[in-house]
């Protein structure tokens, strides 16, 4: 009996100062999850997952805290590029967040009913408004992530949401439906024998 | 694996491929037609690879055949001409021949009938005693740019840069996609042109020799060319008749047939040292050189079954499709389908409204039984065909299963920008997989997202930037705040005339400068940037 | 500051050790004289399916011999208990005699009594297939009870066969392998015994309790 | 030497852990989403399992059996155990950040494999020698690690397939499992005894 | 907008149904041997093994909430049954055949998706299944009509299969244990082949009628090859892969090893090397793959049959390496054309 | 505390947070001793003992232990407490203690008492983590013992075959024959088979969650609140 419990403790005594001596030998700080989960978000920094922004939420899901389906504007490939990143499942889109947006959006300042409040020049979480106190705003289309968070604030309304025309340059292939009966009606030939 | 053919030259033979019904004697029938000039000419002004090009010309100019109506813009781009005479009517957006069905700016000319000539550039009949660069400018200024179907500006094809040396030349005969048979006409009728035109590229490039390749179901033009070649005398040049098989008029399954040489995967020909040009391209190359005209028209075929009769055309660009269906004899039945390019390559039109640029090849009216079965795609079976007839020697079925999955970087990993959107896979899949759609949704995905990363990345530097900035400004308001608090505070010291009051408001005031020290240790990160 | 973290580690962990410990020594304590008689019960048990307590008077577990018999196919000692009635030779028991059946050996416990009639064998573990061989389990048929009250001569040596083979002990369906092993085990532990009889009873018995460490 | 052989084809093959013995079942469902880091997972197990069969064996063999403490087998060895895991995960974060990024996030997941202990168990069971338990331990490994490999490309198929909705995730990839299992059944009786 | 379409605009002629009537078409003539080997059985078990594999599939198909077409003309469950049903006894009691199916249909092919997602094959699911659950019945066959005295008509065939009794010979009399399992058995006896083959059971090379069975079931199987609905690796491969090492163990000990051919003509190699490890849904898809993957399944029906419980091994190394292929072909990618060598290893 | 978090801790165990169904822990023995339902109740009980137990003692002491070595200490209580119900078991119920054999010991790897530990007692007070280590422990044994009742009845046809391991032999009776004909499906008894039914029963759970949330929809969206919501 007495040798049964002293040679545990004496093992367990000596495996303790082992680990003691090897958590203070090879300390490391810093997470660098958090930084590949930030890459994966799309910054748009509008806080619809309910964080202040994207590198919150990023340190939010390597803590394991939140779910990896909050980010409308990430959708379904940002999800899946998550869940590739963290070996889990991927999920469909927490429905209390919102909606995934196909359409891109960028914020137009009506620019004759601007009052220059600066209020939506405040509001901008990436500084894409130009313009100073009593001056007509305008927004910098390249640099707007569409997080319409420059909206509410403006007092006159004169802030819209427009949709991001498509172009040549931007046009995307759509994915096949796997119907291939859709879309196949005929072109309009104006002349048949 | 090569077999012998020509006397001495061993052709190799690509992996995969088809042996397709090629549906080429329709339109061989009859002798290209010139279809004169349209009353509208619409000319998209992105009818290139590169920076579109920018107008000269104003709505209401009146333009001569040949001149200039907009200028390159950059060094990859191409001029456009005026094809004929008249009045621009107006420079808008109009629809083009794209699978997006988007709109692009285009000039549009009233043509007043006469197609008068404007004045061109002196000609340049005997080139090989030109300077090159000039022969360079001269090309670039004509506009000319690939008439295989890729539309890149020819000029810089053929500037390939000081260090490269070119040692083969080779010319692209081969035009393996069914229906198609505008270069095989114009070998057969204008083989002299495009021999001269492949004297001037070799003496700009001046290879070691010079292969030209086409298919054996053009005996023909095998035979015309031939002919041509021997009365141009040129050395190291030689004709070689390829076996028929889809894509071998790829430009990389080209040169692989007549060389036993691969491109590498993301590199153009110019890095193994071959320059690859069609036939067509030379021939517009010979005209500008020697007669000093700019490209304005090009040869096409036009067929399938829902017209009355095939037919090779020479038109001129800008004319619109319909019109030139009206030429050559109109409908039989409603098309079912209406593609421009070949069945396996084309661009689906949404109607026959779109006029003809320099990459249009080929314009096809389907019949209702030529068009393609109106089956859903069903489960693919793993069958393996579509692996057997890549020509890259991809996975198809892998390339179309992670695309499913939207795991992109799988695909990238089996190589998808290898793929040459060749279309046989999809042909030969018993399932009726849209594969060759999947690979472009996924193409255009990716870059996309590429986009979208670096578009994040700005965002996300924009973002720390303004946190860093409205931290600092919150420390400088602290530390004003608290400068003026104990401004005050000396104030107030100065009229207290206690000693004792002034000792300890004087041990008080250490005492909080050293907690305000602390703090600001504290938060090292508020006054960093 | 450092040296204290590593020496609180190792004190924590011991300190839990000696609690853990004490723990599982104390139980060990309580449990520690039924786990042993669980463990005697058990192998009586099973002992006593073949030959019945009334019949002897002796410890079976105390008065056994440990042996190699290569004969009986055993790569390990096999165990033979000896039951006595009034200190006169009743019957032996040997575990486990081996035979090789369709998917590995066969472990067999045999009891004899002292005249060479079979007290009755028992399967202590096998790896026949479910459902065709493990019907030499008594939990699934009743086959291996058949071979109690058999001796050398009932029957005779010709007939010690299955009957596929033309002797009297039946098969299973589709399953010939197997009862034909089992039956030749069975037999030549017979013959082993009627040989080595008198050496069987008189040698004196082991005192290393080798039952009760194979019991785990 | 044949016997050391059979040891490795009855371990990897005839008893695989996983399949057959229905060990180190949680790891082999939870990272097996991916090739790449079941891969990663097969090499650090198989790493740990040798090194927690040797070195129980030896506590076995010159601490528990010279005093007769026998019964406390499971707290020694799983003390060992998680010593021997968690001292080599600290070391090698420190040492070579690069195995870590391959191995490293897999260790302390280790330690509550059952295999490991399994391992030790087993080869006290059947009286195995020291290189017996090397090899038995390495051998187990490697079949883990083979068939979580397997798994994982079949998974990576499975995920792109049509499954129906209630069975997506765990519930076909328990299915994918049996069916492994029921292959692997091919091998009953390879080894006999 | 309307939906785009995208080249080509042409399509090739082969499609999935014809694909499978192919197949049914080249098991025509090993079918037919079969009858006139082995009975009524066959035509039976075939018939019921049908019914009950569209029936499964039509049921999970509705529930599923999926159209029946074209999943059930598609032929790939007919393809399935057939295959199933000439691979066990024609004496197996009908429930059987109705349980294989219904495992093979519902849990190996509809649970991931249907045709084209499943990893395993469901017809040797489907047997594997029931020779574990019921080894006797599915090893128990009726001797080949050439060796047996009494023939088993249509009304015997529908009595044994329905109603599970036998003749009034009685089991023993009209079923033997199929040539490998006699050839295991001899061989656990420690007999000597030679021994072994006195028996009149024996052909040339495998056992009276089986290695007939064996030769038509190769002709079905080079006319797909001709029509290139299979290719040439995957069988090739997998008889390469049991001669070889069949001939490595025969010429060291004839007597103990049996002979490459009767390996090649025995149990199930020459079906399953041209009907079942081609099965083009559960195997690699590589070339370079495919050459291993048949390979591997040879080298493992032999292990198997030689040293493992079971008497053919065809159906698990099929499962084996089903399960094996999504990671051979990971690892097997071809080069790409313009790629260096050694890019993906 | 409140009650509805107790409500939270015991639903979470039972079905919500399942261990065996949702986080596909504490898999081995749940596979290995389920072929009958017997023997997955006796191991579940041994399990859920000794879950109720480490998770006490992890809460109580969570705060005396420094990180580096928690995970030796978590460990080594669990393989103590494991011990000792070994120890019991080999003493009172010797039958079932020889079926069970090393699954007994490797209760303690069993992922879901560490990971208890680590998730839930590591952060609560006592009380919760004893009620959520009952909870999950009990969860844990009701899988544990359909899946033996599912295999069992399949693969044999029998219901409690082997009760007289746990209740001794007066309960040998309670063994039920479903059909004597019944010709059994040796698959499900043997590994396969507890793949495959585990497989089934997270889909049954899947359809069954389903099938709530469905319902549970379409009454949030009869009330109007949301309108409401969406105009303010
Ligand atoms: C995006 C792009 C960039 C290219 N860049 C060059 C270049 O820098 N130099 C050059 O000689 N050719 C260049 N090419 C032309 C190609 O070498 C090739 O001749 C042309 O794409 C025809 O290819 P095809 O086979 O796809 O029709 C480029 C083509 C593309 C599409
Ligand atoms: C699948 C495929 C088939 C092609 N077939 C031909 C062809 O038959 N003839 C041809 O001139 N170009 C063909 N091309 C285009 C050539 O690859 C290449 O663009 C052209 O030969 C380069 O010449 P250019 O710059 O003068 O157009 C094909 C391209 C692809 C991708
Ligand atoms: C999967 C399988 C398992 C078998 N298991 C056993 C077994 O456990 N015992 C046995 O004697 N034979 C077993 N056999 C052997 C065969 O049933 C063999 O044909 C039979 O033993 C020969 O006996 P017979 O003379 O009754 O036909 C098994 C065969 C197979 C296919
Ligand atoms: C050449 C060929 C072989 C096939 N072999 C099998 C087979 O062995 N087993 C099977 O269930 N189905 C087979 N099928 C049918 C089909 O592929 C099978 O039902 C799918 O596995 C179901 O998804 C085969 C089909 C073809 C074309
Ligand atoms: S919802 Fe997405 S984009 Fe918006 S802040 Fe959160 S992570 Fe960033
Ligand atoms: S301009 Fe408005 S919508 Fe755009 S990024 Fe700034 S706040 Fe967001
Ligand atoms: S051809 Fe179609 S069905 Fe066959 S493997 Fe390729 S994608 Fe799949
Ligand atoms: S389209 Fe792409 S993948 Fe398909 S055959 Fe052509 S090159 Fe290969
Ligand atoms: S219980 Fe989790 S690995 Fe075994």
């Amino acid at each position: 009996m007495l040798t049964a419990i002293l040679a545990m403790v004496v093992l367990a005594g000596l495996f303790g100062l082992l680990l003691g001596y090897a958590a203070v030998r090879f300390r490391i700080e810093g997470d660098p999850i958090v930084d590949q989960v930030d890459a994966l978000l799309p910054q748009t920094q509008c806080g619809q997952c309910g964080y202040a922004g994207c590198r919150p939420y990023a340190e939010a899901i390597a803590h394991g805290e939140a779910d990896i389906n909050r980010c409308p504007p990430g959708g379904e490939t940002g999800i899946i590029a998550l869940a590739d990143l963290l070996g889990r499942d991927p999920l469909p889109l927490d429905e209390e967040v919102g909606e995934a947006q196909e359409i891109k959006l960028v914020a137009v300042i009506e620019e004759k009913d601007c009052i220059g409040c600066t209020l939506c020049l405040q509001a901008c979480p990436v500084d894409a408004i130009l313009g100073a106190a009593k001056q007509m705003h305008t927004v910098i289309r390249d640099e707007c992530t569409g997080c319409e968070l420059c909206v509410p604030p403006c007092p006159v309304e004169c802030i819209k949401m427009v949709p991001l025309e498509p172009d040549l340059s931007h046009w995307k292939w759509p994915a096949p439906d796997d119907s291939r009966d859709a879309g196949l009606a005929s072109p309009n030939t104006s002349e048949v024998a | 694996m090569s077999l012998p053919l020509t006397k001495n030259r061993h052709l190799h033979r690509f992996h995969g491929g088809l042996h397709l019904p090629d549906h080429k004697l329709e339109s061989t029938l009859l002798t290209i037609l010139d279809v004169g000039v349209p009353p509208l000419l619409t000319l998209p002004l992105q009818q290139h690879i590169g920076h579109i090009a920018e107008p000269v010309v104003e709505v209401g100019d009146q333009v001569m055949k040949g001149q200039l109506i907009a200028r390159a813009e950059g060094f990859v781009s191409a001029p456009l001409h005026a094809p004929s005479s008249g009045r621009i009517q107006a420079i808008e957006e109009r629809p083009f021949p794209h699978p997006s069905g988007l709109p692009t700016r285009a000039i549009l000319i009233e043509t007043d009938g006469l197609d008068e000539w404007g004045p061109l550039p002196e000609p340049l009949p005997d080139f090989e005693q030109t300077n090159r660069d000039l022969l360079l400018e001269r090309i670039r200024w004509a506009g000319i740019v690939g008439l295989g179907g890729a539309t890149f500006p020819t000029s810089v094809k053929l500037s390939p840069g000081k260090n490269k040396k070119i040692h083969t030349l080779i010319l692209n005969g081969a035009e393996c996609e069914p229906y198609i048979t505008c270069d095989d006409m114009l070998m057969r009728e204008q083989a002299e042109r495009i021999i001269t035109g492949l004297a001037v590229i070799r003496h700009i490039l001046s290879p070691n020799e010079c292969l030209i390749g086409i298919e054996d179901n053009k005996p023909e033009a095998i035979a015309a060319m031939r002919e041509a070649l021997k009365a141009a005398e040129l050395e190291a040049t030689e004709i070689i008749e390829i076996p028929t098989k889809y894509p071998s008029g790829g430009e990389k399954q080209l040169i692989y047939i007549l060389t036993g040489e691969e491109v590498p995967s993301q590199h153009i020909p110019a890095d193994i040292g071959i320059v690859c040009h069609n036939v067509g391209t030379a021939a517009a190359v010979a005209d500008a050189v020697i007669d000093g005209k700019p490209l304005l028209s090009r040869t096409l075929t036009l067929g399938g079954d829902a017209l009355k009769q095939a037919q090779n055309v020479h038109s001129p660009l800008g004319a619109s499709i319909h019109w030139l269906i009206e030429q050559i004899g109109g409908y039989k039945t409603q098309a079912k389908r209406l593609v421009m390019g070949g069945p396996m390559m084309g661009v689906p039109l949404r109607n026959d409204d779109y006029p003809i640029v320099k990459g249009s090849n080929c314009l096809l009216a389907l019949s209702p039984e030529q068009a393609p079965p109106e089956e859903p795609a069903r489960p693919c079976i793993r069958c393996g065909e579509c692996a057997r007839v890549c020509p890259v020697e991809l996975l198809p079925q892998q390339l179309y299963w992670h695309t499913r999955a939207k795991d992109f970087d799988e695909v990238q990993s089996y190589d998808l920008f290898d793929c040459i959107e060749c279309g046989c896979c999809a042909y030969v899949c018993p399932s009726y997989i849209p594969l060759v759609q999947y690979y472009r949704y996924a193409k255009s995905e990716i870059w996309s997202q590429e986009e979208e990363k670096k578009k994040a990345d700005l965002a996300r530097q924009r973002h720390e930037a303004r946190q860093a900035r409205l931290a600092r400004l919150e420390h400088e308001r602290k530390a004003r705040l608290r400068k003026k608090k104990e401004a005050l505070e000396k104030r107030g010291a100065g009229k207290a005339d206690d000693p004792k009051k002034a000792a300890i408001q004087a041990a008080l005031k250490r005492v909080e400068a050293r907690k305000a020290a602390q703090t600001a240790t504290a938060a090292p990160n508020g006054d960093s940037t | 500051m450092n040296r204290r973290a590593i020496l609180l580690a190792g004190l924590i962990l011991a300190g839990f050790a000696f609690a853990g410990t004490l723990l599982v020594v104390g139980t060990e304590r309580l449990t520690a004289e039924r786990i042993a008689q669980n463990q005697r019960e058990f192998l009586l048990k099973s002992l006593h399916e073949v030959i019945p307590a009334e019949d002897m008077d002796n410890d079976l577990l105390t008065d056994h011999i440990v042996a190699p018999i290569p004969e009986l196919n055993s790569r390990d000692d096999i165990m033979v208990f000896r039951a006595r009635k009034q200190g006169k030779p009743v019957a032996v028991i040997l575990s486990p005699v081996v035979a090789k059946g369709y998917g590995g050996p066969i472990k067999l416990l045999i009891g004899i009594y002292e005249n060479g009639t079979l007290a009755g064998a028992r399967v202590l573990d096998h790896q026949e297939t479910p459902g065709l061989g493990d019907q030499i389990e008594t939990g699934k048929s009743d086959w291996i009870l058949g071979f109690r009250g058999r001796s050398l001569h009932n029957p005779t040596e010709k007939q010690w066969k299955v009957k596929r083979d033309g002797g009297v002990f039946d098969q299973f369906t589709g399953a010939t392998i197997t009862p034909r092993a089992v039956v030749k085990a069975i037999h030549a532990a017979l013959t082993y015994f009627t040989t080595h009889k008198e050496r069987l009873f008189d040698a004196p018995a082991e005192t290393r309790h080798k039952a009760e460490e194979d019991d785990d | 030497m044949t016997e050391y052989a059979l040891i490795l084809v009855s371990t990897i093959l005839v008893n695989n852990f996983v399949l057959v013995k229905f060990l180190g079942l949680c790891p082999f469902m939870g990272v097996s989403r991916k090739l790449e880091t079941a891969t990663g997972m097969g090499l650090a197990t198989t790493f740990v399992l040798t090194l927690s069969s040797v070195c129980s064996y030896l506590a076995n063999e010159y601490l528990l059996v010279p005093l007769g403490l026998e019964y406390l087998q499971t707290i020694t060895f799983i003390l060992v155990i998680a010593v021997v895991v968690q001292f080599t995960e600290m070391a090698m974060h420190k040492t070579s950040p690069v195995l870590y990024q391959v191995l490293g996030i897999y260790l302390p997941l280790i330690t509550t494999n059952c295999a490991v202990l399994g391992v030790a168990l087993l080869n006290t069971q059947e009286q195995h020698g020291f290189i017996e338990s090397a090899l038995y331990g390495f051998g187990a490994a490697v079949g883990f690690s083979l068939v979580l490999v397997l798994f994982a490309a079949v998974r990576e198929r499975v995920a792109v397939a049509d499954v129906p909705e209630a069975f997506q995730g765990n519930a076909i990839a328990l299915i994918t499992a049996g069916l492994m299992s029921m292959a692997f059944m091919g091998f009953s009786g390879l080894v006999a005894g | 907008m309307t939906t785009l379409v995208s080249s080509p605009h042409d399509w090739g002629r082969h499609r999935v149904q014809q694909v499978m009537l192919q197949v049914l078409l080249a098991l025509t003539p090993g079918i037919a041997a079969m009858f006139w080997y082995f009975g009524w059985g066959v035509l039976i078990n075939i018939v019921i093994a049908t019914a009950s594999a569209l029936g499964a599939e039509a049921l999970m198909l509705r529930l599923r909430e999926r159209p029946l077409q074209p999943a059930i003309t598609d032929f790939s469950a007919v393809v399935t049954a057939v295959l199933f049903a000439l691979s066990v006894p024609p004496t197996l009691p009908w429930w059987m055949t109705v349980l294989g199916m219904l495992f093979a249909i519902v849990i190996v092919k509809q649970l991931y998706g249907g045709l084209g997602y499943n990893p395993f094959n469901p017809a040797m699911a489907a047997y594997v299944l029931l020779l574990i659950s019921y080894p006797v019945a599915m090893t128990h066959w009726l001797p080949p009509s050439v060796l047996s005295k009494e023939t088993i008509d249509l009304f015997d065939s529908l009595r044994i299969i329905f109603g599970g009794t036998p003749p009034a010979s009685g089991w023993d009399a009209i079923t033997m244990a199929t040539p490998l399992d006699q050839m295991r058995n001899g061989l656990g006896q420690d007999m000597m082949i030679s021994e072994i083959r006195e028996s009149p059971v024996w052909g040339d090379f495998g056992a009276k009628g089986w290695e007939w069975v064996a030769n038509w079931y190769a002709l079905g199987g080079l006319w797909l090859l001709y029509k290139r609905v299979i290719g040439w690796r995957i069988p090739v491969a997998m008889i390469a892969g049991l001669v070889v090492i069949a001939a490595l163990f025969s010429l060291g000990n004839p007597e103990s090893y049996p002979h490459p051919l009767f390996h090649v003509f025995s149990g199930g190699i020459v079906l399953g090397a041209f009907f079942i490890a081609t099965d083009p849904v559960t195997a690699s898809t590589t070339p370079r793959g495919q050459l291993i993957y048949g390979f591997l399944i040879g080298v493992l029906v032999y292990v198997i049959r030689t040293w493992g419980g079971y008497p053919d091994g065809v159906a698990f190394a099929v499962l084996l390496m089903n399960m094996a292929a999504p990671t051979i072909d990971y690892y097997t990618r071809p080069r790409v054309f313009g790629h260096r060598e050694d890019e993906h290893e | 505390m409140t009650e509805s978090n107790y409500g939270k801790i015991i639903r979470d165990g039972l079905w919500n947070n399942n261990q065996a169904l949702v986080a596909l822990l504490g898999l081995c023995p749940l596979l290995a001793t389920s072929n009958t339902a017997i023997n997955g109740l006796g191991l579940g009980l041994a399990t859920t003992v000794v879950l109720l137990l480490s998770n006490t003692t992890v809460s109580t002491i969570r705060h005396w232990v420094p990180p580096e070595i928690r995970l030796p200490v978590f460990v080594l209580l669990i393989a103590s407490f494991v011990t000792a119900v070994q120890l019991g078991l080999h003493a009172w119920f010797h039958e079932l203690y020889k079926v069970l054999g090393i699954f007994i010991p490797l209760i303690v790897t069993n992922c879901t008492i560490i990971g208890r530990a680590e998730a839930f007692a590591s952060r609560n007070p006592v009380l919760p983590s004893a009620l959520d280590g009952l909870f999950i422990g009990l969860g844990f044994t009701s899988v544990l013992f359909t899946l033996g009742l599912l295999r069992e009845l399949i693969g044999q046809g029998t219901l409690f075959a082997q009760a007289h391991l746990m209740f001794g032999e007066g309960a040998r009776g309670l063994t039920i024959h479903v059909n004597e004909d019944y010709p059994g499906l040796l698959l499900a008894v043997l590994p396969p088979g507890a793949f495959i039914g585990l497989g089934m029963l997270i889909a049954i759970k899947n359809v069954i969650d389903r099938r709530r949330a469905a319902s549970a929809r379409t009454v949030k969206v009869a009330m109007p609140v949301r309108e409401a919501n969406a105009n303010g």
